[in-house]
């Protein structure tokens, strides 16, 4: 019944801001999102670290079709929701500084954004899972088109239409999927796993998830959204793409892929995950020369999401459980960037960083929490970015060890990117730009701090989150028949 | 046994404290926290030493918590106190201790006094973790955490862009090693299930020598030593960091950072043990890095540089011992190293604090009467890493180079060759530094003046380590009993059970050893009279940038490797990145962009069937079912 | 299937052989579908449609005379009826073309395409 | 049989009332008389029927189908508000009574049991049709829309009275059970050629009247010139009326032929998704645009008629009430912004969003219903339809219509990047509140059958 909470007081909320004047839509919006949020920690407190799906609920929906409006939490969502439940909070307090025209709509389309991600990571029905996983696009997509850039109803659009270009693959592969499923159909996720379908049919499937997933993360070479829209998006909603919208893909990799067409992961595994190695290095190359730090981190999420699905497709504990980390991992880090970014740019109207230089001379504080999320996005030891990424590096090393190598190269040059973008924008001398930039006010601390704060709780004590994880992996793994 | 989770907490509370309140903490009091932690710190290491004699030395294990815990796949958070971690603990806290202390003193103008002893502290907390550590994952915490903070350190003045460069260079250079550390224990966790070392060891002990396994491995960790040891090919950040300030460069960059790599080997002595190849490689790349550093040393000019290039080649030197499994006096040598490097770097900064930052030895000269604690200290530092008898240095070195002797003459020669480098630049160094005439500004000279006492005391302390150091492993030629050696034998047992055959080496005769020793010392000291005669007695200078000629201009740029290194990778990994940008994805949206065009394009040719003609349409739709009638009877 | 007929048919109309009878409907309706795609005047493509309209007519009688089945020839009344109130609404529409345009050249209404 | 009798009465009524002098009660009557039809419509519930010497049949499923075709008339209906203002030559009295009439012919295409009412359906719903789409008498475009879709209306009845006298010869009825039986005796493969070619010309009589290509030439022209809300009221009824004739010609009578006609028909599909998504994309007007979509949602029903699963025919109803509404509402917008701008273009919604919310609003629902995108009735309908092809295990099929959809996307948005996120000189269009009523309870119902589908799903 939690999950069932969760899910609706976003929505429920989103209602209430849509119709409450603009200058109180924010207060409402935080309100709810911290209920959500505490409404998430019963959860994760009450969670027990067993393979079950866990404070679940399920409606007949269309039961013609033997569709169920069906939902739960298990280990593999668990952190997925937490994730998302913790960082709305902080991506509508991130806004409290601006001012945005409509603003009961702005707080509304994000509430909207919050239920359908909690949708998609706890739908159990399939088509439940579909049916949020576009809808949560819709919010995104309009918040990016209204609040964005010069050039962002172009880019928002080919965003559109290209990521439900690949979910509509997946609609096959569910349909299919569903149509197979014996006596009365059932979409259930789990009576999917039974399906024992040949190794062709298989094949076809996993390529159906896998473009449906790779562009929705992007994976290389599905991105070429990707960095146009992180940079022309309001910066909450590229809080909300990067942050969770793109851990919908790796989650569909693990909830789908790996169950369902094991074989066809078998056959062309090697290939998705030779893709994704490609996409964490090109990424990485690319990130090393780019100046415009949204863009720079837009191509550093890339790569990272890549080696998350290089983690998963290696089939093994170590990757799967360095991908669940990870995604908790990076979505904190990735906003906290954004968000740095964004009051830098908020306060300096720049995001070049030849432009920059300096600030930390003028913002101790900015710098130092700058500097924490940076130090979490290159996987500095104690911090959340090692846990998942040794984890990951290592599942993938176990699959193969070149594959590995080469995976491992991120390190290197997510420090040469990071570093070269954290020094440019705040050490050296001031520039024009950053002479009178003023360090974090309240509410600006008042998000860092807490993502510092999961940083390290992350990085010192993962096992929190492993342990809470681990039965639902191990399961996962021991259910998967080649 | 639990007070021994003090030792590395303390330092980090120094830091925390430092670092959350850099601001508001008047600099008196920053002094006496950021030290008061390392100097805590070291007599919590002292009464550990003691104790652990006193239990009868058996490896104390001290588990905090399990940190990663996947599948089957147990990384606990544990210390491993035993012999080799009570010995690096305590240099770390002892020249620690000292470093800091000297610090107070000349960092006390600086702006970011507060953060830097944060950061200091910050460092020996890693540094702590990394020796302490009772698994690879523990010592890769520390590995990455003191290269974080020697980032920091080095670009601690973070206005001047040149140093941040250094910092980026350090970080990330650092990084490529790590790699190769990483990927090690990744093998490790491959092969063994496990990164704890007593259970790793275990496994390892029975495994074949030279298996391939055991090789990847050893070559793998030892590319991480390259990396924070600064070895060929991954040395060059080594110079630049002297960029941070000079404590900085005594305490990470000389005395214990970049001898993580040698802990890291002897740590893991039974996988080295099991890989004689790697043992080839590692004491090839060790004397390649003594000989270059010591050749590049020879014609540098900032006191820094010099003792930069100093310390990398004496890495080597230990790289070169460990390489033909020397892993004692190895150590021993990382130990006088760290006494008189420590001091060689501390005398340095005293003098740049009465040169007023001014670094070039060629603009100083004579300042052995202004700075006379300064002066003598140096002298004995002097002499030791010169490895002339009785100074500390003189026995480690001459330890490997003993060891190097049994194992290969020809590595043997070389190595004197080196000592006899290292000789030369050091008194060409000492001569054109504090003999002479003052070669500097008239305002420089006016504000010359000894360095307080919080400075020169750590001086001494160290000059006098420096100086008996070398007693605690006296040879048995010397009429000594190899104290340090004996101390640390238990942590090869299991090692030298796995490969009998590596340890069963002969001794060599006193006289051998007698004759080994004069050689070396005596070239060390014609090396010194030959530095007395050039910069003494001809009272010669080195010439002006961009003066040099021929070799000499090879070596004093350093054989151009940063410009070899520059435009082989820095600039193809831009290029590539740009091309990447550009290119790469221009082509990938290209297709993207395309089908949408491919499309649209398809669209306006078939808009034009409608065209608007009824005629046409009858026509199309009579061809439709002519169509449909055909195939039906026809063609199916 | 139609070769033995009941009793209650006219020899005469089952002297000819319903091929026959089929052959002549689908010749008078590709006719007409000739017609309509041949011909400009609105007009006389909707005499064309007629054409086929009673090919049709004249399938169903021979059917339904065949079959002795009066099902067919009800069709044929309906038919008849429905295509005149076609012809109506037909013509109709021509003429206020005709009134606009003064011209009933279906090739000269191609105001609207693509 | 009741709603036929009301319909053709209520006809008769209105024309009388348009005598009257007062023109104003004109529409709420057709309203009232509607309403009673629709609710006369469901006596029969959960009965098996069969009227007119068994000649019209019908179940609870070919009642919703009535009742949606009764409700999307409803709503046109409603949205006629204008005919006043189209000038002295509106006759809204015919036009109230054909439409009345043309839904008889509706209701017999929907529930016909004799060959017979299926041709007198089609014949009375086009004829009507061909009327109304000519009635702006002024109008040029108006004139040829007419024209062209009478003389192509015309000929493919012919081909289709072709192909039912051929049937006719061949199995020697015109009922539906007893042509099925006659088929269901003998495989396929050994029925005569009389009558392949009679299906053959029976379903491409059909499939003309439902703009399957290559049989849809006329869709776009009529659309374009047909006064808007004709356009509407065909695009609603006709194709809802089509599929429902269609489902029942091949459930009832040649479901055992499937092997035979699926290619055929499978082919159309193909072609009917490709001309009618591909072409739309190049469009400027949104009139057009809407044409060419109404072409593509034909082709996915056809997608759950080639199937003919046992659950098609829920799909194709739901998924003719999700089409009928998003029309609905989709047109009712664009009457509203094209009397304002006076262009059918992409272009004239510019600035929607900003003085319109409300008009935006309807009109993202519809397009976003249209597009197929979750939380709306259309993307329900999509997913029915699909998961009829998959049953049937024709996953090609499946994939062209999901390449379909997606370049759907593209053209649907277009409207919507223009309404929302351009900037333009629209003013604010003063809506009647009785439109506005209808434009809420359609966009409600879209999105209230997104959500719940079952709600209309259990009714069959």
């Amino acid at each position: 019944m939690l999950t069932l909470l969760l899910l609706i007081i976003p929505l429920l909320a989103g209602g209430l801001v849509l119709v409450t004047k603009n200058n109180s839509a924010k207060q409402i919006a935080l309100l709810a999102a911290l209920i959500e949020l505490a409404t998430a920690c019963v959860a994760f407190v009450q969670f027990k670290a067993n393979a079950s799906t866990q404070f679940g609920f399920s409606y007949a929906w269309i039961p013609s079709a033997g569709i169920t409006f069906s939902a739960g939490i298990d280990g593999i969502n668990l952190l997925l929701v937490m994730l998302t439940a913790f960082l709305v909070p902080l991506i509508i307090l991130s806004t409290f500084r601006q001012l945005y025209k409509n603003a009961s709509v702005f707080y509304a389309l994000i509430l909207f954004m919050q239920g359908a991600l909690i949708g998609v990571f706890t739908a159990t029905d399939a088509f439940l899972f579909y049916f949020f996983f576009e809808a949560a696009l819709i919010p995104v997509y309009f918040l990016a088109a209204i609040w964005g850039g010069e050039n962002r109803v172009k880019v928002t659009f080919k965003f559109f239409i290209y990521t439900i270009f690949g979910s509509l693959f997946m609609l096959v592969a569910l349909v299919y999927l569903y149509s197979q499923t014996p006596g009365t159909h059932t979409a259930q996720i789990t009576a999917f796993y039974q399906l024992g379908l040949g190794s062709y049919t298989q094949g076809l499937i996993f390529w159906a998830f896998f473009i449906a997933f790779a562009i929705k993360m992007p994976l290389f070479p599905f991105h070429t959204w990707q960095p146009d829209t992180y940079t022309e998006s309001p910066t909450p909603a590229t809080m909300l793409l990067s942050g969770i919208m793109l851990k919908m893909g790796v989650y569909g990799l693990i909830r789908f892929i790996l169950p369902i067409v094991p074989i066809g992961l078998q056959t062309w595994g090697n290939a998705a995950i030779v893709l994704s190695v490609i996409g964490i290095i090109y990424g990485s190359i690319i990130a090393v020369q780019q100046r415009d730090m949204k863009r720079l981190v837009a191509y550093s999420s890339f790569a990272h999401v890549g080696l998350m699905a290089a983690g998963v497709f290696s089939k093994n504990i170590n990757g799967l459980q360095g991908a669940l980390i990870q995604m908790l991992a990076h979505g904190i880090n990735v906003v906290g960037l954004f968000f740095v970014i964004e009051i830098i740019f908020s306060r300096t109207k720049t995001r070049n960083i030849e432009q920059l230089g300096g600030i930390t001379q003028r913002a101790p504080y900015l710098t130092v929490y700058f500097m924490i999320l940076m130090l979490g996005s290159v996987a500095l030891p104690l911090t959340n970015g090692f846990v998942g990424e040794f984890l990951l590096l290592s599942g993938v090393y176990d699959y193969n060890k070149w594959l590995g190598a080469v995976a491992g190269i991120t390190i290197i040059l997510g420090a040469v990117y990071m570093l070269r973008m954290f020094q440019r924008a705040m050490f050296g001398s001031k520039s024009s730009f950053t002479e009178h930039i003023s360090d974090l006010s309240f509410s600006e601390k008042m998000v860092l701090f807490p993502l510092a704060f999961m940083v390290f709780w992350i990085g010192l004590y993962p096992n929190s989150f492993l342990a809470l994880t681990q039965p639902a992996v191990l399961n996962l793994l021991n259910s998967i028949h080649y | 046994m639990s007070f021994l989770v003090l030792i590395p907490l303390l330092p980090l509370l120094g830091f925390l404290i430092n670092g959350i309140g850099f601001r508001r903490i008047p600099k008196n009091l920053v002094g006496i926290i950021g030290s008061a932690g390392p100097v805590a710190a070291f007599a919590l290491s002292v009464y550990a030493f003691i104790s652990f004699q006193a239990q009868g030395s058996a490896p104390i294990h001290v588990h905090l918590f399990d940190w990663i815990t996947v599948g089957t796949l147990n990384i606990p958070f544990a210390f491993q106190i035993d012999q080799l971690s009570l010995l690096m603990l305590l240099i770390i806290t002892g020249v620690g201790s000292l470093i800091h202390i000297y610090s107070v003193g000349y960092m006390h103008h600086d702006e970011g006094f507060g953060k830097f002893f944060a950061f200091l502290n910050l460092f020996l907390f890693f540094m702590l973790l990394l020796v302490m550590g009772s698994n690879f994952v523990i010592m890769f915490i520390g590995w990455e955490g003191v290269g974080l903070c020697s980032y920091l350190l080095i670009g601690f003045w973070n206005k001047n862009t040149n140093y941040n460069n250094a910092a980026r260079k350090a970080f990330i250079m650092n990084r490529i090693g790590d790699l190769g550390y990483l990927l090690g224990i990744f093998l490790i966790i491959q092969q063994f299930g496990a990164v704890e070392y007593a259970v790793v060891f275990e496994k390892a002990a029975t495994m074949a020598v030279d298996s391939p396994a055991i090789v990847a491995i050893t070559m793998l960790l030892f590319v991480g030593a390259m990396g924070k040891s600064a070895q060929i090919p991954l040395y060059t950040w080594l110079p630049d960091a002297m960029a941070g300030p000079t404590p900085v460069s005594a305490l990470i960059h000389a005395a214990t950072m970049v001898t993580a790599g040698i802990y890291m080997v002897i740590r893991s002595n039974v996988f080295y043990s099991l890989a004689p190849d790697t043992l080839d490689l590692i004491a090839i790349v060790g004397l390649a890095t003594a000989l270059l550093g010591a050749s590049i040393g020879l014609f540098q000019n900032d006191i820094k540089k010099v003792l930069a290039y100093s310390t990398v080649s004496q890495l080597g030197y230990m790289f070169l011992g460990l390489g033909v499994m020397a892993y004692s006096p190895s150590f021993f040598h990382v130990m006088t190293h760290a006494f008189f490097k420590a001091l060689l770097f501390l005398g340095a900064g005293s003098v740049i604090h009465a040169m007023s930052d001014e670094q070039d030895i060629r603009k100083m000269g004579g300042l052995r009467h202004k700075l006379p604690v300064t002066f003598a200290t140096f002298v004995v530092a002097t002499i030791a890493i010169s490895g002339i008898p009785p100074f500390s240095g003189f026995f480690s070195k001459d330890d490997i180079l003993a060891n190097v002797y049994q194992h290969s003459k020809i590595m043997w020669g070389l190595g004197v060759l080196g000592s006899v480098m290292t000789s030369f630049y050091m008194f060409r160094l000492l001569f054109l530094t504090f003999f002479g005439t003052f070669r500097g500004t008239k305002q420089q000279e006016h504000h010359l003046h000894e360095s307080p006492l919080s400075m020169t005391l750590p001086l001494v302390v160290l000059a006098v380590l420096s100086a008996v150091g070398g007693f605690l492993n006296v040879p048995e030629a010397l009429f000594g009993s190899m104290k340090l050696s004996g101390f640390m034998a238990p942590l090869y047992e299991l090692a030298a059970k796995a490969n009998p055959v590596a340890f069963a080496h002969q001794h060599l005769s006193h006289t051998q050893e007698y004759v080994l020793m004069g050689v070396s010392v005596g070239a060390a000291l014609l090396a010194a009279l030959g530095a007395y005669v050039v910069f003494v007695v001809k009272k010669s200078v080195p010439a002006a940038d961009g003066q040099e000629t021929g070799l000499q201009k090879l070596v004093y740029n350093k054989y151009y490797v940063d410009e070899a290194y520059d435009a082989i990778f820095v600039k193809s990994m831009r290029t590539a990145s740009d091309l990447a940008y550009s290119f790469g994805e221009f082509m990938i949206d290209l297709v993207v962009n395309g089908t949408g065009k491919v499309v649209k394009n398809a669209a306006a040719k078939l808009r034009l069937l409608q065209n608007g003609a009824t005629s046409f349409y009858v026509f199309m739709m009579v061809l439709g079912i002519t169509v449909i009638m055909l195939w039906n009877f026809w063609i199916k | 299937m139609f070769s033995e007929a009941t009793a209650a048919i006219p020899d005469v109309i089952q002297q000819v052989k319903i091929q026959h009878y089929i052959f002549l409907a689908t010749a008078l309706f590709v006719i007409g579908i000739v017609g309509v795609l041949t011909r400009r005047n609105a007009i006389v493509i909707f005499m064309s449609v007629e054409l086929m309209l009673n090919s049709v007519n004249l399938l169903l009688i021979t059917f339904s005379a065949y079959r002795s089945d009066p099902a067919g020839q009800v069709f044929v009344f309906f038919i008849m009826a429905v295509a005149a109130a076609e012809v109506a609404v037909g013509l109709a529409i021509i003429v206020m073309i005709y009134r606009n345009t003064r011209t009933i050249d279906v090739g000269f209404l191609n105001k609207l395409k693509f | 049989m009741l709603p036929i009798v009301l319909l053709s009465v209520f006809g008769i009524v209105v024309l009388f009332l348009g005598f009257s002098k007062s023109k104003n009660i004109l529409l709420p009557a057709t309203l009232l008389f509607l309403l009673v039809t629709l609710i006369a419509n469901f006596v029969d519930w959960n009965h098996q029927y069969l009227y007119f010497n068994d000649m019209l049949w019908g179940n609870n499923a070919s009642m919703v189908f009535s009742g949606i075709v009764l409700l999307s008339a409803f709503f046109v209906v409603a949205l006629t508000r204008g005919f006043e203002q189209e000038g002295e030559a509106a006759q809204p009295a015919e036009y109230y009574g054909i439409m009345l009439f043309s839904l008889v012919g509706a209701i017999m295409m929907i529930s016909y049991e004799n060959l017979i009412i299926l041709f007198v359906g089609v014949e009375i719903l086009s004829v009507s049709i061909y009327i109304l789409t000519g009635s702006d008498k002024r109008n040029l475009r108006s004139n040829e829309a007419a024209l062209k879709y009478f003389l192509m209306g015309a000929f493919a009845t012919g081909i289709m009275l072709f192909g039912m006298a051929l049937m006719y010869g061949a199995t020697g009825s015109f009922v539906i059970s007893d042509i099925s039986e006659i088929i269901g005796t003998r495989a396929w493969n050994e029925q005569s050629q009389l009558l392949y070619a009679g299906l053959l010309m029976l379903l491409v009589g059909l499939l003309f009247k439902v703009s399957a290509a290559p049989f849809h030439f006329w869709t776009p022209d009529v659309y374009d010139g047909a006064p808007t809300i004709f356009t509407a009221y065909m695009s609603t009824i006709v194709k809802t009326a089509g599929f429902a004739a269609l489902y029942r010609l091949l459930a009832g009578s040649l479901a055992s032929l499937q092997d035979y006609w699926f290619a055929t028909l499978a082919t159309i599909t193909v072609l009917t998704l490709l001309a009618g998504n591909v072409t739309a994309v190049y469009q400027t007007s949104f009139k057009r645009m809407l044409a060419y979509s109404s072409i593509s949602h034909a082709g996915y029903l056809l997608i759950a008629l080639t199937s003919l699963t046992a659950k098609s025919q829920s799909s194709i109803l739901f998924y003719s009430l999700a089409y009928s509404l998003s029309t609905v509402s989709a047109f009712g917008v664009l009457i509203l912004v094209s009397q304002q701008q006076a262009s059918n273009n992409y272009d004239a919604f510019n600035g929607l969003a900003k003085k319109n919310p409300f008009l935006a609003f309807v009109l993202a629902v519809s397009m976003l219903s249209l597009a197929g995108i979750p939380l709306t009735a259309g993307f329900m309908g999509k997913l029915f339809v699909f998961t009829d092809a998959a049953q049937k295990g024709t996953i090609w099929l499946l994939v062209v219509a999901i390449l379909a959809s997606a370049i759907g996307i593209y053209y649907y948005f277009r409207v919507l990047i223009a309404a929302y996120f351009k900037e333009g000189d629209l003013a604010t269009i003063r809506i009647a509140p009785f439109y506005k009523v209808v434009l809420i309870i359609v966009t409600t119902l879209t999105i209230v059958l997104g959500l719940f589908p079952d709600l209309v799903l259990q009714l069959v």
